[in-house]
C-alpha cells in the first residue's frame, strides 16, 4: 500500500508548528527511515500517519485513503511499549487478534511463533511487571507484527536492544520486508540501522521541521548485515551524518 | 450533658431565675402554642423560671431526656412512662396535659367498616411501631377479644392516610389533629372509631425524675402553673394564641388552621375536675390494660407514681 | 492466629471493658445505655429463643438482593456515563439529585406507589447505595492512560471493545472500592426501609424496641446489622482478592 | 447556552410535565402526590414570606460543617491508614462498623449524649459522609506505580515525602470522586439529624409537614434539598477542575 | 566511593536465579560498563547497588557502607524516565533537591542549567506528556545530575537519543567523569559507547548470568570522541563484540 502525505502541517498549540510543509510519497513496499535530532517531531510525523492525531492540516493518504482514523491493515509500534499489566506477555501479544475474532488455537500457536521470532519463547506467561526494557520491547513488536500489515509504521523499534539482539531483529525485520513486502516507515535514531534497513533515508529537521534532506539509497536489492562493512555503506552513513550534524 | 446530675441544675442562675427544661415527644408545633404565649408574655420569668425548650422524636425520646439528665421534666405520652418505670426509671406523674385520648381509627364510609371486627384479615396502618397509633390500635382490638394477628398492622409512616385514600389499608390508626388535617386535603366521607369510648388514656402528662421531683418541686410548681395559666388563656383567646402560633411554630403558617388545632387541644385538655388533675382509677384501668395486652409484662405499681400534690397547690 | 486479628480483638476488647466500667461507674440507667454485658445476655436470649432469625434473615435479603440491584445499576450508569460525555452532563444531575433526596422522607411515597412488600424496600436499598459505585466507577473508567487508549485504537478496537479490554480492567481496583461503600450502605438502606411499611427486619424491630422502651434490643439489632455490614465488606473484600487479584497486585504499593 | 445544559433542562421541562400530566389525568389527591405547579408554587410562597430562609440557612450551615469535619476525618484516615497496612487492618473493621451502623436509630442516643444542639447533628453529618472518603482515598493512595515508588525511595525520600509528592497527587481523583459522595451524602445527613430533636432546618421542616399532611410542604423541603445536593456536587466538580487540574487533565481519556 | 559486590546472587522467584556469584570491584572514579544480552540481569544488577531491591543473597558496599537501602550519594537513572505527569519539566529535574531541602532561586538556576546542558533549554514549562521520548530520557538525566552525587548507576541513559544528540551527551557525561570524578556504573547495549566512555567494560552472560569477561581499557586519559576513529578502540570494539556473539 502506498503512503502519501500532502503539505502536512502539525501544531499543538496554535502558534508554534512542530511540522511545516511535509510532502512525502512511499511507493508499495518502499522502506523508508525517518532521522532527525531528538524533538524534532519524528513521533508525531508517524502518528499522523497512524491516524492517531486529528488536528494537523493537510492530507494523508494510505493506499489513496484519507486517514483521519488508523487505517486497517496498518499497524504501529509506539516508541515506548504499551502494554497491559494484567495480561501475560502471550496475552499482550495476542490482542490485536482478539480484538479482531475469537483466539483459536492457531492463533496461539502463531502469537508463540513471533515471540520466538523476537527471542522470548520462554517468557510467554511472564507478566510484563517482569519483564526487562528490551524484553517488553519485543513484546511490543511480537503484537504488532502479529497482524501480518501491509503496512508498518516503526518508532524507534530496537532502541533498547543490545548489539546482538538488534542485529538479529534487523535481520528478521529485512526478511519480512524482502518477503512479504509491506511498506515501511521506520523512525530510528540509529543511521547505521536507516541506511541497511531503507531504501531511503529521510532527513527530518528546521523549526518547524520540513523534510531537509532525502537519501535515496541503491545499495543490493538483497541486503544483510555484511553490507555494513562496503565502502559504499559506510560512506553513506558517513555522508548522513554529516548532513545530521549541520542541520 | 449525660453526665449532669438532675439535681445538680436546680442552682439558680444569675438573674435569679430557675433553669427548667422541658423535654417535649416533638419539635415546636401549633399543638403548644400556649408554652409560645407564655414566652412572648414573659409569663416564665415572672415565675422565676428559665424556660427551655428540648425537642425531641416521640414521648419516648422525652422521657429518656429527663433520665438521661437532659431536661427537667417531660412532655410525653403515659405509655412511654408506664414503660419506662417498668424499664426502671423512678418517675413522678405531675399533670394531666390531655386527659381525653386522642387517638381514633379512621376508615372511609365506602368501605363499610362500622364495627373492630369488620376489620380482620385487612391492612391497618400505624404512624410505625413505635407511635402510640399502633399501641392505641391493640387496644381497640383487644377490647372485642382480637389479637394482632388478626389483622395486618402496617407502619406507613406519619403521612398515614395517603394510602387509605389510595385504598392501600382499610383504616388508619390516628389522632384527631391527624383527622382534621387529612379531612382539609379532601380525605372524603369517613368512618371514625374513637379509642377514648373504650379506653379513656390521658393522651399526654408532664412527668419528672423522683430526684427532680423532691430537689425542684417549688419550680416545677411555678412552671405548671405557668402552665396551667396559659392554657386557661387559650382556651378564652384561641384566636390570639393562633396567631402567636404563626411566628414560633414550625408548623404554623396557616392561621386558619392553627385555630382549628387548637380548638381541638383546648377540648382535649379540658378536665372533669381541675386542669391537670390525674385520674388514678383511669390511668390504673390503663395500666392493668397493658398488662393484659402484654405490652407491660406485670403491673408497675403506677399508683404509687402518680401525684396530684403539685396539682393541688395550682391557683 | 494473625497478628492483626489479635491486635483487632484486643481493641475490640479494650473498648467494650471500658464501655462495661464508665456505665457502672456512672450508674447509667439502662433505659439510657445498656453495658455489653447486658447486650450480650439479649443477643443470646433472642438467638436463643429464635426470635431474631426471621427478620435477620428478611434484612439479609433485602441487603444482599437490594445491593445485586443498586450496584448493577450503579455499574451499568457508570460504565454508559462513561462512554459519552453528553450523557454524563445531561444525567449527571438526575444521578445526584437521586442520591440528595433523603431516602427515609421518601420511604412513605414509595410505599404508597409500590406497596408493603419487599419491592420498595429493594427499590430505597438499590437507590442508597448505586451512588458510590457509579461515582468510582465512573472515575476508574475515565482516569485510563492515554497512550494505552491511542494502542486500542491503532488496533481498530470499537468503543465496546475499549470498554471491555481496557477501562474495566483498569478500573477494577475502583470499582471495588466503590462496591465495599456500597454493600456497608446496603446495611443502612435496608435498616431505612424497614423503617417504614415493613413489620419484620432488623430495622422494624428497633422501631418496636425503641417503641417498648427496650434499649438493650435497640443496641442488640445494631450490633447485629453492624456484624452483618462488617461481614459484607469483609467477603468483597476476599472477593476482590481472590478473583481479582491479577488487576491489582502490580499497582499496590 | 450549552448544549448539555439545553438538553438537561429539556429533560427536566419533559418529566416535570410528564408528573403533571399524570396526576391531572388519574387526579392524583395532593395528599398522595401534588403536582409540580403546585410545589411551585408551594415554594415561592415559602420563599416571599420569608418562612423557608432560617431552615434553609441551618441545614446549609450543617451541610458544610458536617461534610469539612467529615471529609477531614476521612482523609486523615485515610491516609493513616494508608501508610500501615497493620493499622489498615486493626482498624479497618472498626471503621466499617462505624458505617454499618444505622445512623438514624443512632440519633436518638446522641441527642441523649450530646444534647440537642448542633453538636450532635455534625457528628451524625461527618459519620455518614467520611467513609466514602475514606474508601476511595485508600484506594487511591495505595494504588501508585511501583516505579514512582522506587524512584523516591531511590532519591532517599522520607515516607511523609511520598505520601505528600507522590501518593497525595496521584490519589487526587480519587480522592475527589469519595468527596463527590460525601458531599451528597451530607445533605442526606443532616436531614436525618434533623429528623430527631430538632426544631429547625429542612429535615424537621418534613417532619411537621408529614404530622400535618402538607405534602405539598414535603416535596418542596425535597427539592430544595435536592438542589443544595446538586449544587454542592457542582462546586464540587468545578473546584476539582480550577485547582486541581494539572493532576487529572493528562489522565482523563 | 568505592563499590564492592560481593558474592551476589539474585533470585526473583525461589527456583530460577537470574544472577550469579557476581564479584565486582570498582575503584572511586572508576567508570565500568556492563553489557549484555537483553533480559539477562543487568538492570537487575543495578538496582541490587541502587537499594532498591532487598531480597538478593550475597552483600554490596559502597564506601564500606552495607547497602540495604538507597545510598545518599548514589545517584540512579532508571531505564525508563520515571516523571512526574503533574509536575512540568522543571519541577520534575528539581524535585531530588525539593525533598533534600526548601527550593531556593539558585537551585531553580541550577536545574536550569542542567536542563541547558541536556538541551532543553526551551522544554523548562511544558510537561510531560508534551516531550518526546527522547526528551523525558534527557529530563531523568539532567534529575540524575542535579544533586552532584559520587556515585553515578546509568541504566542506558541514552538509548532513546539520536545520534548527534547522544554524542553530545557522551561528551558531557566524559566531562563530568573527568572533572568530578565520580565512580560510574553504566549500562549499555552500546558497546562503542561502552568502550567511549569507560575503563572497564564487564560482560554479563550466562543462565543464571554472573560475568562471563572483563576488559580493562587502557585508552587515552583524555578521551574524546575523536579516538572512535584509532584503530585501537575499532579493535577493542571488535573483540568485545565478537566476545558478546559467542556467548
Ligand atoms: N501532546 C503534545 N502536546 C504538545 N507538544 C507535544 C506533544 N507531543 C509532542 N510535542 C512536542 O512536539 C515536538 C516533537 O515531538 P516528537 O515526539 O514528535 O519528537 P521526536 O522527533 O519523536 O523525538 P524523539 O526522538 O525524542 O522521540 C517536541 O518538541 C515535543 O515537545
Ligand atoms: N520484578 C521481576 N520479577 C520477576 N522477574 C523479573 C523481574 N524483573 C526482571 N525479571 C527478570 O529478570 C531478568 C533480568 O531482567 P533485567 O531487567 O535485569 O534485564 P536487563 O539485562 O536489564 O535487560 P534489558 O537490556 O532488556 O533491559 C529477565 O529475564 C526478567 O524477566
Ligand atoms: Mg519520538
Ligand atoms: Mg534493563
Amino acid at each position: 500500500m502506498s503512503i502519501v502525505i500532502d503539505d502536512l502541517r502539525l501544531a499543538y498549540d496554535k502558534k508554534v508548528p512542530i511540522l511545516d510543509n511535509i510532502n512525502l510519497e512511499i511507493q508499495k513496499g518502499e522502506c523508508i527511515s525517518i532521522i532527525g535530532k531528538s524533538g524534532c517531531g519524528k513521533s508525531s510525523l508517524l502518528k499522523c500517519v497512524a491516524g492517531l492525531t486529528a488536528n494537523y492540516e493537510g492530507r494523508v493518504f494510505i493506499h489513496d485513503e484519507l486517514i483521519q482514523e488508523p487505517h486497517e491493515h496498518v499497524s504501529y509500534l509506539f516508541q515506548t511499549p504499551i502494554l497491559l499489566e494484567w495480561r501475560s506477555v502471550l496475552d499482550n501479544v495476542l490482542l490485536p487478534l482478539e480484538l479482531k475474532r475469537k483466539v483459536m488455537k492457531e492463533d496461539r500457536n502463531k502469537a508463540k511463533q513471533m515471540m520466538k521470532l523476537v527471542g522470548l519463547q520462554d517468557a510467554a506467561y511472564k507478566y510484563p511487571h517482569e519483564c526487562s526494557g528490551g524484553m517488553k520491547a519485543r513484546v511490543a513488536l511480537a503484537r504488532m507484527l502479529i497482524t501480518e500489515p501491509d503496512v508498518l509504521l516503526l518508532d524507534e523499534p530496537f532502541s533498547s536492544l543490545d548489539a546482538i539482539t538488534k542485529g538479529q531483529l534487523q535481520k528478521e525485520l529485512l526478511n519480512i520486508s524482502q518477503v512479504m513486502k509491506p511498506t515501511i516507515i521506520l523512525v530510528t535514531h540509529d543511521i547505521e540501522e536507516a541506511v541497511l534497513l531503507s531504501d531511503r533515508v529521510v532527513l527530518l529537521g528546521g523549526k518547524p521541521a520540513c523534510i531537509s534532506k532525502e537519501f535515496w539509497l541503491d545499495l543490493d536489492e538483497k541486503r544483510d548485515a555484511s553490507i555494513r562493512f562496503s565502502e559504499r555503506f559506510v560512506n553513506v552513513v558517513a555522508e548522513i551524518y554529516e548532513s545530521v550534524e549541520h542541520l | 450533658t449525660m453526665n449532669q446530675q438532675p439535681g445538680s441544675s436546680s442552682q439558680k442562675n444569675t438573674d435569679g431565675l430557675e433553669k427548667i427544661r422541658m423535654a417535649s415527644w416533638s419539635n415546636e408545633i401549633v399543638e403548644q402554642s400556649n408554652l409560645y404565649v407564655a414566652e412572648e408574655k414573659g409569663w416564665f420569668e415572672n415565675a422565676g423560671i428559665d424556660y427551655e425548650f428540648v425537642p425531641g422524636a416521640g414521648g419516648g425520646e422525652a422521657v429518656k431526656n429527663i433520665v438521661a439528665g437532659n431536661a427537667d421534666i417531660a412532655f410525653a405520652n403515659i405509655e412511654a412512662v408506664l414503660l419506662a418505670i417498668e424499664k426502671g426509671a423512678d418517675l413522678k406523674i405531675i399533670y394531666n396535659i390531655y386527659p381525653e385520648n386522642v387517638f381514633n381509627l379512621v376508615s372511609l364510609k365506602k368501605s363499610h367498616i362500622t364495627s373492630i371486627e369488620d376489620l380482620k384479615g385487612k391492612n391497618i396502618g400505624v404512624y410505625s411501631l413505635s407511635s402510640g397509633t399502633y399501641q392505641n390500635l391493640q387496644v381497640l382490638l383487644h377490647s372485642v377479644g382480637m389479637k394482632e394477628e388478626d389483622v395486618n398492622i402496617i407502619p406507613t409512616g406519619v403521612l398515614n392516610f395517603a394510602p387509605l385514600m389510595n385504598g392501600k389499608v382499610a383504616a388508619t390508626a390516628a389522632t384527631d389533629t391527624g383527622l382534621y388535617d387529612a379531612k382539609q386535603k379532601g380525605l372524603g366521607d369517613v368512618d371514625v372509631m374513637e379509642v377514648k369510648n373504650v379506653l379513656n388514656t390521658p393522651s399526654d402528662v408532664f412527668v419528672v425524675t423522683s430526684d427532680v421531683y423532691e430537689k425542684k418541686q417549688d419550680a416545677l410548681v411555678n412552671f405548671l402553673q405557668v402552665y396551667k395559666d396559659s392554657t386557661q388563656y387559650m382556651m378564652e383567646h384561641p384566636k390570639e394564641v393562633a396567631k402567636v402560633a404563626i411566628e414560633k411554630a414550625i408548623d404554623g403558617k396557616d392561621e386558619a388552621r392553627n385555630l382549628e388545632i387548637i380548638k381541638i387541644r383546648n377540648k382535649s385538655a379540658e378536665n372533669k375536675k381541675e386542669l391537670g388533675w390525674l385520674d388514678l382509677d383511669v390511668v390504673k384501668k390503663v395500666e392493668k390494660t397493658y398488662v393484659e395486652l402484654g405490652l407491660l409484662k406485670k403491673s408497675v405499681q403506677i399508683e404509687s407514681a402518680v401525684t396530684n400534690d403539685l396539682v393541688e397547690k395550682l391557683k | 492466629m494473625k497478628k492483626h486479628l489479635l491486635y483487632s480483638f484486643f481493641l475490640l476488647v479494650v473498648l467494650l471493658t471500658a464501655w462495661e466500667v464508665v456505665v457502672r461507674i456512672r450508674s447509667i440507667p439502662e433505659l439510657i445505655l445498656p453495658t455489653p454485658s447486658v447486650i450480650l445476655m439479649d443477643i443470646i436470649q433472642l438467638v436463643k429463643s429464635g426470635f431474631i432469625w426471621p427478620h435477620l434473615r428478611v434484612t439479609v435479603i433485602e441487603i444482599i438482593a437490594g445491593f445485586l440491584i443498586g450496584s448493577l445499576v450503579g455499574l451499568l450508569l457508570g460504565v454508559t456515563v462513561s462512554q459519552s460525555s453528553l450523557l454524563n452532563k445531561v444525567l449527571h444531575p438526575y444521578i445526584i439529585a437521586s442520591q440528595a433526596m433523603p431516602k427515609l422522607a421518601l420511604a412513605p411515597l414509595f410505599v404508597l406507589w409500590f406497596g408493603y412488600g419487599i419491592l420498595p424496600k429493594l427499590l430505597i436499598i438499590a437507590l442508597i447505595c448505586f451512588f458510590p459505585l457509579f461515582e468510582s466507577s465512573l472515575t476508574g473508567l475515565r482516569l485510563v492512560d492515554g497512550e494505552k487508549v491511542d494502542l486500542f485504537r491503532s488496533l481498530k478496537a470499537s468503543k465496546l471493545q475499549i470498554l471491555w479490554k481496557l477501562r474495566i480492567p483498569v478500573a477494577i481496583p475502583y470499582i471495588f472500592s466503590g462496591m465495599k461503600v456500597a454493600i456497608v450502605l446496603s446495611v443502612v438502606g435496608a435498616v431505612v426501609s424497614e423503617f417504614i411499611g415493613a413489620s419484620e427486619g432488623l430495622g422494624a424491630l428497633i422501631i418496636v424496641a425503641q417503641g417498648s422502651m427496650d434499649t438493650p434490643m435497640i443496641f442488640s439489632s445494631f450490633l447485629l446489622l453492624t456484624a452483618i455490614g462488617v461481614s459484607c465488606y469483609q467477603i468483597m473484600d476476599v472477593l476482590e482478592k481472590k478473583l481479582f487479584k491479577k488487576y491489582t497486585f502490580h499497582r499496590r504499593n
